[in-house]
């Protein structure tokens, strides 16, 4: 009996030692697959996910507080690239958090525009300029579709306008094989 | 003397029709009457406008100049006005409109004044200069501005200059003609871009399937200043792809996504050296080129044609399509493309119209799954996997699919010619390859995002850390200060002098540090938002 | 209208599949001249089996059905069976080998093109673990049969195990001489005598080396019409006889020659006809090679040290989950890449 | 000897595979075996343990608990496996934290991968000196590696495979897994 106990607690205290020494010799600082998250994630900083921009979002799962289907404007394939980077089951997009829409850039029309500033303020990647009382116009390169903007603007001079499809930007399409002739 | 050739793996051998179109010499087409011109006719920046509605111009007037290094202009084919100055078809394969200049012919036909380049007294760069104002690109179909090309680069001497002879695809014959007829003028263009390069060996490369062009070729070399070689190399589809003909002619491989030059080989069409020897001797802008127009038409043959002339004119002039004609395709039938309609303009990439129709071209029966039999590997000429590539790009694994090396896919067809399931493989690769790119873009945007994203939350930290401590600031002078209403009126003062001064120059504050782009765009909006402004106070 | 190209070449996958089959026939005509008529009973089950089996699973899938029953691929899959199975298996046998082959091993991973095993080889295995006796009873060549069935008694035979009266089962089977080959060395018989014995032919087994001849000549047709390349057969084949050669050079007594590893079995068929499936193979040229030795080697172990008579089943199965790692690891130098 | 150790390996790894032919350890089989990346780290995980466990279980079988204490066998070797796979955890962690995290509770689950705990004891069953047991430990792992590495493979290629519905996902990996165990049957009799 007492020599079991003895095996026990000399097998506690070896393994204890090992374990102690390791925890400090290969102590993980910082969480690095944050920054792999974020990566992948669009950058609209839109908040759509119910997060205050896209690295909170990855932050908050690496910590396995938040699913991967809350991004609408990385969509399906953003959600797949996050499904294959953490090695989960990829899953449709949560509803909740909005449908993704066709990529568009907000476009102020400067006829109505006030120059209340508040667009500015609400815009997290600094893409609209201009000053109080001075018309403000969105730089369509920087502009990253978040509509967070359309909000605050209180005459509602803010539109959304999809970006058109042009030679310089047309992508071949996924090739359709009829099937009509199968039968 | 022709010195040994090599192998390129894979190739196919289709019927090459080539006889149909080849028998009768270029003819010239009539003056068309309306000149459609897309300023996109060539691979780099779109060159910016030089004319408005309503001018008049001349032929071989400059109408929009090349816009940075990777870039070409575009001349008036023929005296006349330009009418219009907006977006129509193009021929692209996406069918979309683009932006064109239209010139309404006033039959005259008059020459802007033009002279020949005295090349050798001048610096190599002027030249060059003049290559880039003259519209001068590559009309072997990548319509590549020709001087970036003929630049010397010290850090890769160009040793071996070859000229691309070898028009592999079936139908077209246009190459095969002008080295026929022109032989000598291609030559003086060849000893023009022998110069420039500093090239030792300049060798012509031509399919064998072409003995009396390759006669033609060597009867002219041999009254050239310059040692000019011919070889005749074996047809094999895809031989005149450049890469493989450098392959075929020197033993090289052009190092994956790097350029020919990183070998010391540079290449390029006959039918360039020609435009090189019409502008440089002659002062010519491109304005024209020979065109094959064939397949299902009255009389298939070669034509000498204005750029901008519409394709509906071009097909009349060689008899007309057959009533059961469907549509045309612009180039070859491996690698060209359907024009979305007939009015699409003859652009500088146009080397071949051919009037398709259902028995020429027959529809693909559905496809089969992929049986992985490999023969598309057998015969892809850039070795690559075919069969994996069709399966990454089918489920969309674009990573796995750059993985294995999607972008060296030249997209000959020859793995689509060859698979017995019917797969459209190629079509598979064009998807996959935009949506990479795509993808890239988007990643490139949302980096630019975060960045500024970044900047701007750092900022807000900022701004507010510097609030805080003129709180504590001012908290403390409160105590402090018992002074009299002297310093108070002071400091009102210079606080409204301030707010003065700032309302004086409102400077956005994110405008810095953009690019040049953007900060013209920003230029334009301040002007328009000025001119909005002035409306208003005159309301 | 589609994209380029807009012309293509003239096979396709059922010129593919009938030109596979129509390289079987010289091999089927050896074997009922050898076997008797009785495999011609296999080989029509084995494909009505497959046909319907086929049939009903595409619509089930919902998939269309017409284009893929014509493609051949199904035929292929059931004659390669039967005729791996012995020429006198009962009618159930082969249906249930094919029905495993086809269904299990074929549509269920998605049907032509997509199944990772090969699906005859499938369906050979699973009956030669289920059904050891009856796989292993070969039925004697007719020159060496003590008794003679003829065409209607094999077909009797087939469908219900009944004999004539005056003949036993032992009459009609024998021992095929790889089956003998092994259990003679396990009772420390020394090569030579054994190979006296009269299964054995000139250099495999007789009769059998003249079907094994007759595939031969088959796959010399299937690489003349370049339905397959050299990579595989010739791997496979000098594989085999290097290692049979080897040990049989340095112990000639207790391990059999390259002649006889190379005739007898399922050597030849395996050779042309099962290994050089593209579905279930390999695709680059070097992985070729690999698969096809890998599937030499293992033949040669599983024939000489392993529980069952002849390996091919077993060692295509075995490198067909190797194949996706083998072309991982095999992918040619592209054009303009260093290696 | 080294003939005997070489049968020892080659034994464990084909002939008498764990996993296809045991039918141990099929429970991260299945589950990290859906991309190949982390199916070698998952591979490369349980070789390490698993070596290390059944070496040190040895050890502690021979030496602290003798014939004696036969009763706290299973006990202790659990004990150290928990500490080998806590161990392991660690170092991953820092030195690869996307495979920590595509391996996920895989990890930790490997201290109850019955192949884990199965080797140690077939050890003591089968008499195995050191040696023996290690490269019984390490030729199993192997064995165990080889297959979930040739099985993520086949699943990768797999997924763009037309698979019928309701077959789509665990329904094919595991009729694969059978038709895997099935070409193993092969390898009968090979050795002893």
């Amino acid at each position: 009996m007492i020599a079991a106990l003895l095996v026990m607690i000399v097998l506690a205290l070896l393994l204890g030692l090992v374990l102690g020494y390791s925890a400090l010799r290969f102590k993980v600082e910082g969480d690095p697959l944050v920054d792999k998250i974020d990566a992948i994630l669009p950058q609209t900083q839109c908040g759509q996910c119910g997060y205050p921009g896209c690295k909170p979002y990855a932050t908050a799962i690496a910590s396995g507080e938040a699913d991967i289907n809350q991004c609408p404007p990385g969509g399906e394939p953003g959600m797949r690239a996050l499904a294959d980077l953490l090695g989960v089951e990829p899953k449709p997009l949560n509803a909740e958090h909005g449908e993704p829409k066709p990529k568009s850039t907000a476009v102020i029309d400067e006829n109505l525009c006030i120059g209340c500033t508040l667009c500015i303020q609400a815009c997290p990647v600094d893409a609209i300029l201009g000053a109080a009382k001075h018309m403000h116009t969105v730089i369509a390169s920087e502009c990253t579709g978040c509509e967070l903007c359309v909000a605050p603007c209180p005459v509602d001079c803010i539109s959304m306008v999809p970006i058109p499809e042009k030679v310089s930007n047309w992508k071949w399409r996924y090739p359709v094989i009829e099937l009509k002739q199968v039968a | 003397m022709i010195s040994t050739l090599f192998k390129f793996h894979g190739g196919v051998h289709p019927p090459e029709h080539k006889l149909e179109s080849a028998a009768t010499p270029i003819v010239e087409v009539p003056l068309p009457q309306r000149l459609v011109l897309p300023l996109r006719q060539h691979v780099g920046n779109v060159p910016k406008l030089q004319v408005a509605v309503g001018d008049h111009v001349l032929k071989g007037q400059l109408l929009a100049i090349a816009d940075g290094m990777i870039s070409a202009s575009v001349h008036a084919p023929t005296s006349g006005t330009i009418v219009s100055i907006d977006e129509q078809l193009i021929p692209h394969a996406s069918g979309l409109p683009d932006l064109c200049i239209t010139l309404q012919a006033d039959g005259e036909d008059r020459w802007v004044e033009h002279r020949a380049l005295e090349y050798r007294d001048l610096p190599k760069a002027a030249v060059l200069e003049a290559l880039r104002a003259g519209g001068v690109v590559g009309l072997g179909g990548a319509t590549f501005p020709s001087h970036v090309k003929l630049r010397e680069d010290a850090q890769h001497p160009v040793r071996t200059l070859i000229l691309n002879g070898a028009e592999c695809e079936p139908y077209i014959t246009c190459d095969d003609r002008l080295m026929r007829e022109r032989a000598d003028q291609i030559v003086r263009g060849i000893e023009i871009m022998q110069y420039l390069l500093g090239a030792e060996r300049c060798v012509v490369g031509i399919e064998d399937n072409k003995p009396e062009a390759a006669q033609a070729m060597r009867d002219a070399c041999r009254l050239s200043s310059i040692p000019i070689e011919v070889a005749t190399v074996p047809t094999l589809y895809p031989g005149g792809g450049a890469k493989q003909l450098i392959k075929v002619l020197t033993g090289l491989e052009v190092p994956s996504g790097k350029l020919p030059t990183e070998i010391g080989v540079q290449c390029f069409n006959v039918a360039t050296a020609y435009t090189v020897h019409r502008f440089i001797h002659h002062g010519e802008p491109v304005i024209s080129r020979v065109v094959t127009v064939t397949g299902k038409v009255a009389r298939p043959g070669n034509f000498e044609v204005p750029l901008g002339m519409s394709i509906a004119e071009l097909v009349q002039a060689a008899g007309g399509a057959a009533p059961e004609s469907t549509g045309f395709v612009m180039g070859g039938p491996m690698m060209g493309f359907n024009l979305p309609s007939a009015e699409v303009p003859v652009v500088k990439a146009t080397n071949c119209i051919i009037a398709s129709a259902p028995d020429l071209f027959p529809p693909l029966p559905p496809a089969m799954p992929c049986i992985r039999c490999a023969r598309c590997a057998d015969a892809c000429p850039v070795n690559l996997q075919p069969q994996e590539l069709y399966w990454f790009a089918k489920s969309s694994n674009l990573e796995k699919a750059r993985d294995y090396h999607l972008f060296d896919c030249i997209e000959c067809g020859c793995c689509s010619y060859v698979c017995p399931s019917r797969i459209p493989l190629v079509q598979y690769y064009r998807y996959a390859k935009s949506e990479i790119l795509a993808a890239d873009k988007a990643k490139q945007a949302a980096d630019l995002a975060r960045e500024r994203n970044e900047f701007r939350l750092a900022r807000i930290e900022r701004e507010k850390q510097e609030r805080a401590a003129k709180h504590a600031q001012k908290a403390a002078g409160a105590k402090a200060d018992v002074a009299g209403d002297e310093a108070k009126k002071a400091a009102i003062a210079a606080a409204m002098a301030r707010a003065q001064a700032q309302k004086a120059e409102v400077v956005p504050q994110n405008t810095a540090d953009l690019p040049p782009a953007v900060q013209e765009e920003i230029a334009g909006i301040d002007a328009r938002r000025e001119a909005v402004n002035e409306e208003k106070q005159e309301n | 209208m589609s994209q380029s190209p807009y012309i293509s070449g003239s096979t396709s996958v059922s010129v593919i599949m009938l030109k596979v089959l129509l390289a079987l026939v010289p091999g089927i005509v050896a074997y009922v001249w050898v076997f008797g008529g009785g495999v011609l009973v296999s080989l029509t089950l084995a494909s009505i089996t497959a046909l319907v089996s086929e049939g009903v699973m595409l619509k089930l899938r919902n998939r269309p059905v017409r284009p893929f029953l014509m493609d051949g691929s199904a035929l292929v899959t059931a004659w390669l069976l039967a005729l791996a199975l012995p020429p006198l298996a009962p009618w159930w046998l082969v249906v249930v080998g094919t029905l495993f082959a086809i269904v299990i091993a074929k549509q269920l991973y998605g049907g032509l093109g997509y199944n990772p095993f090969n699906p005859a080889m499938v369906g050979y295995a699973v009956l030669l673990i289920s059904f050891p006796v009856i796989m292993t009873q070969w039925p004697a060549p007719l020159a060496l049969a003590h008794a003679q069935l003829g065409f209607a008694d094999q077909l009797h035979y087939i469908f219900s195990r009944g004999l004539p009266v005056d003949v036993q089962v032992d009459a009609i089977t024998s021992a095929t001489p790889l089956d003998y080959l092994k259990t003679q060395l396990k009772l420390q018989h020394a090569l030579a005598d054994i190979s006296q014995a009269p299964v054995f032919g000139v250099v495999g087994a007789k009769g059998g080396e003249l079907v094994t001849g007759a595939y031969l000549l088959g796959g010399l047709y299937l690489l003349q019409q370049r339905i397959v390349t050299w990579h595989i057969p010739v791997a496979f084949l000098a594989m085999l006889a290097l290692v049979a050669g080897a040990s049989s050079l340095l112990d000639p007594v207790h391990y059999a020659g390259a002649g006889f590893h190379l005739f007898s079995g399922a050597s030849m068929l395996c050779a042309f006809f099962i290994a050089t499936d593209p579905i279930s193979g390999p695709t680059t040229p070097k992985g070729k090679l690999l698969f096809a030795a890998g599937i030499g080697l293992l033949t040669w172990l599983i024939r000489t040290y392993g529980g069952y008579p002849d390996g091919v089943a077993f060692a295509v199965l075995f490198m067909n989950i190797c194949v996706p790692l083998i072309d991982a690891y095999t992918q040619p130098r592209v054009f303009g890449h260093k290696l | 000897m080294i003939e005997n150790y070489i049968l020892i390996i080659l034994g464990t790894v084909f002939v008498n595979n764990i996993v296809l032919v045991k039918i141990l350890g099929l429970c991260p089989f299945l589950g990290v075996s859906k991309k190949l990346e982390a199916s070698i780290g998952m591979g490369a995980a349980t070789t390490f343990v698993l070596t290390l466990g059944s070496g040190s279980s040895y050890l502690i079988n021979e030496y602290m608990l003798g014939t004696d204490l036969f009763y706290l066998r299973t006990l202790s070797f659990i004990v150290v496996i928990a500490g080998v796979v806590q161990f392991t955890e660690m170092v991953i962690e820092k030195t690869s934290p996307v495979l920590y995290q595509s391996l996920g509770i895989y990890l930790p689950l490997i201290t109850t991968n019955c192949a884990v705990l199965g080797i140690p004891l077939l050890n003591v069953q089968a008499n195995h000196n050191f040696m023996e047991s290690l490269l019984f430990g390490f030729g199993g792992s192997v064995g165990f590696s080889m297959v979930l590495i040739m099985f993520a493979s086949m699943r990768e290629r797999m997924e763009a495979a037309d698979v019928p519905g309701p077959f789509k996902g665990s329904a094919i990996a595991m009729l694969t897994a059978g038709l895997m165990s099935l070409a193993f049957m092969g390898f009968a009799g090979l050795i002893r």
